[in-house]
């Protein structure tokens, strides 16, 4: 019977070795997964490279890896933000490397990464400095970038609702980079409000299919076991 | 009807409703962080314009009321935001194969510097070691319009120039350029203001403009957006 | 006011000219907008170059077009099928140009099409026949071959419910290849069983979103025109 | 326990039923059309075998009862089916998407030809003008592992040869092969039988073979499927 259920953060986020790439959902503070992030700051794992949109723009994001001294790259398309200052700071003295990629070819890269398409041309990037060392060709009249895949070794997830199996549906812009990240890393882990019973989600409504995910914590029993931890 | 020499051009939220004005029935719209985002708050009436959202949204509607908002529910400058009925949500991916594939009438975005060509500078300022470019290069070369909403200068310094000294978004990719003091279009003659905000002056413009700008044809328009 | 709603087939497909590019959805029967089909063969336009994915499995899918001298190439990944026999005879007698693609790689070409991506890199078809005379390249130690997009005039769809707008849901597999098609043509045409209010339709579950949707035909009404104009 | 000799071998069904028992638990599988449909029906009691079908759905379950048919709900074969509880439908670019970026445990496929090095020609006979490729090429790079499941030979002539003479789907991807007279592996050191149908002998099976077998290190299985 597949069971795909950790019984709380700490023990789905276990097994991330150093220098592990780690895809990260969200988009800021919305449909982000920042409880996988708190168990991961916990684990300790180190010299990772993350992939993720926002670095800076919440406290409980990525920008808590890089505070604890656990990221040795990020690839974002959006650096900055309120909580950038350790970023901006490891950067500057050479401990963080940074790639910035658009948005649209983060979003693609990591949907090739999960749809077996190792490279590809995009117009956007062409003539500016992120275009810069790439691979150029013309189509349409039109200078294009080659750009490549990304996959990771684990990818953090926030969904509403799953099932056993491991379908997931999200709550409205919550969806963002989660349903294409789910697709792109060996293991998928997926922090989530609910968990109900296979069948209980609509088939024409689930976002990311049972195939993308590895592993659900239920975000409640997660707490329970935080505090037990704790106490 | 020319204000208070104290108050030229329009504010924030007039200049968002210059923006809407131009913004034609059935058009599916992108907006950008910023100023843009206002654009949302003011769609003429009777109007039925489709707002994108980035971050995965079809439809976006106004600012909810307070203590409506829902943090699940947000644009591309993470504020809480309503979703129109016809709305629908969407991934990352999808989103910017739709701004990418070249499906959006309009993208409404913020700028650093815009040249004389239509060359756009957004992402970075010269000795910013980080830049944050978010996706406005996949929007500027996939919308098939681009209109900018800006403030006219920052800090006193144009922002409107021969050639853009910051590092490029995109080249030639802008149409218009609507600013608090007028619309200007980007054309191969040039810029050419089709519009001066209340109280601005063409001299007064060209002063704050450091590229040479024309006057549209037919004349200016110079009205007061508050009256229609 | 947004208005994408035709009073019938024949009006939605009049002005498709000859030598266009038409993407026709459906697998097989399965989704297959046969309306729409039925009224471009009474339309009569010539030298159609008609991207589906097959041809022969039913005789009012792609097999009409092409029974009735409409097409001059094929780019499909399934010819054959019990309606293939005029297919075939064209074929060979040189009327009829036939490019298969591998059904992944169609169906990527296509969403390459709709997504700004000119062409991509994929390990379908190397070593074999139809990777022959592409541009290829290794990845990943394993050889991949450059595929190109496709982007098309027309392209016909079958959905299940539309809103004014043009979103549109699906009936179980019957979404198969038109969610991936409406996004790759310029004028995007659906035939659907029903038309709803605009909000009507669950936010969380449009398969196809309105900006890809152009033109709107309801399958009863068409009935109804089809009468008339026969009567 | 060997049959009367006028039947020998498995038929459709039971080699159907002999390769669901090789799939595990948890397992994510396609199921190509032909012979491996029907691997849906047979799939064993209580363990969760999640298939896959390129039109575009997870989840498949067995046929319908008669009258229950939904000409919406159909496999790859365009044949109507069921949909298990926990099911889903998505369009084909994103079913190919999973087929080739690897997340099938495992595809079932039919075969013209398969060679003892694991080529597989499945997609078009050598003077057919017109081929027939469907999802093969795909599935053969994407899905973790290749069970062909087919006859052991087409009006006479072995399927199974030293190099196949008929066009590529793919070179090197069959990691299996179920037969209605054996179970066969492809490995490094060649064609390995793994299982004999019942009434199969070994040289019944190597007559019909146009390649070296050899025998499983540990001996070769015979057993009556239907007794299980």
């Amino acid at each position: 019977m597949i069971q795909k259920r950790f019984e709380n953060t700490a023990k789905a986020v276990a097994d991330i070795h150093d220098g592990a790439t780690l895809l990260v959902g969200g988009f800021g503070g919305s449909g982000l997964p920042s409880h996988l992030i708190a168990a991961l700051v916990d684990q300790g794992a180190k010299d990772l490279t993350v992939v993720s949109n926002n670095i800076g723009a919440v406290s409980d994001g990525v920008a808590a890896l890089i505070s604890n001294n656990q990221v040795k790259k990020i690839i974002c398309s959006f650096p900055v933000g309120p909580h950038a200052d350790d970023l901006i700071a490891r950067f500057q003295n050479g401990t963080i490397k940074l790639e910035i990629s658009p948005q649209g070819t983060l979003a693609e890269r990591i949907r090739a990464g999960g749809a077996g398409i190792p490279a590809f041309f995009t117009p956007t990037a062409a003539h500016t400095e992120l275009g810069e060392g790439k691979e150029t060709r013309m189509y349409n009249g039109r200078l294009h970038v080659l750009e490549q895949a990304i996959i990771g070794d684990y990818a953090f997830i926030k969904g509403y609702r799953a099932d056993r199996w491991g379908n997931l549906v999200y709550n409205k812009t919550q969806r963002n980079f989660n349903p294409v990240m789910a697709t792109a890393a060996k293991i998928t882990i997926a922090e989530v409000d609910e968990i109900v019973e296979v069948g209980e989600l609509d088939p024409e409504n689930i976002a990311t299919q049972s195939v993308y995910v590895h592993r659900l914590v239920k975000l409640e029993a997660e707490c329970e076991g935080r505090v037990l931890v704790n106490g | 009807m020319v204000k208070d020499q104290q108050k030229v051009g329009w504010s924030k939220i007039e200049l968002a409703s210059r923006v809407a004005q131009d913004l034609e029935d059935g058009w599916f719209v992108n907006l950008g962080i910023g100023i843009p985002t206002l654009v949302a708050d003011v769609i003429p009436e009777g109007r039925e314009i489709i707002l994108h959202s980035e971050n995965g949204l079809l439809g976006l509607g106004p600012k909810p009321e307070p203590g409506q908002e829902d943090m699940d529910l947000v644009n591309a400058g993470k504020e809480p935001i309503t979703l129109k009925p016809g709305g629908s949500f969407f991934s990352q991916s999808d989103s910017f194969a739709m701004i990418r594939g070249g499906h959006l009438d309009a993208a409404v975005l913020g700028a650093f510097q815009v040249s004389i060509e239509g060359d756009l500078a957004s992402w970075k300022v010269p000795n910013d070691p980080l830049g944050r470019v978010g996706g406005a290069m996949d929007l500027t070369v996939g919308a098939k319009r681009i209109f900018l909403c800006m403030q006219h200068t920052s800090k006193g310094n144009p922002k409107i120039v021969e050639e853009c000294t910051y590092p490029l978004t995109a080249p030639r990719c802008v149409d218009r350029i609507y600013t608090d003091l007028a619309v200007i279009y980007v054309t191969e003659e040039g810029l050419v203001v089709h519009e001066l905000a209340p109280g601005v002056t063409f001299e007064y413009l060209q002063e704050r403009t450091a590229a040479p700008l024309k006057i549209h044809a037919t004349g200016l328009a110079q009205e007061d957006i508050l009256q229609q």
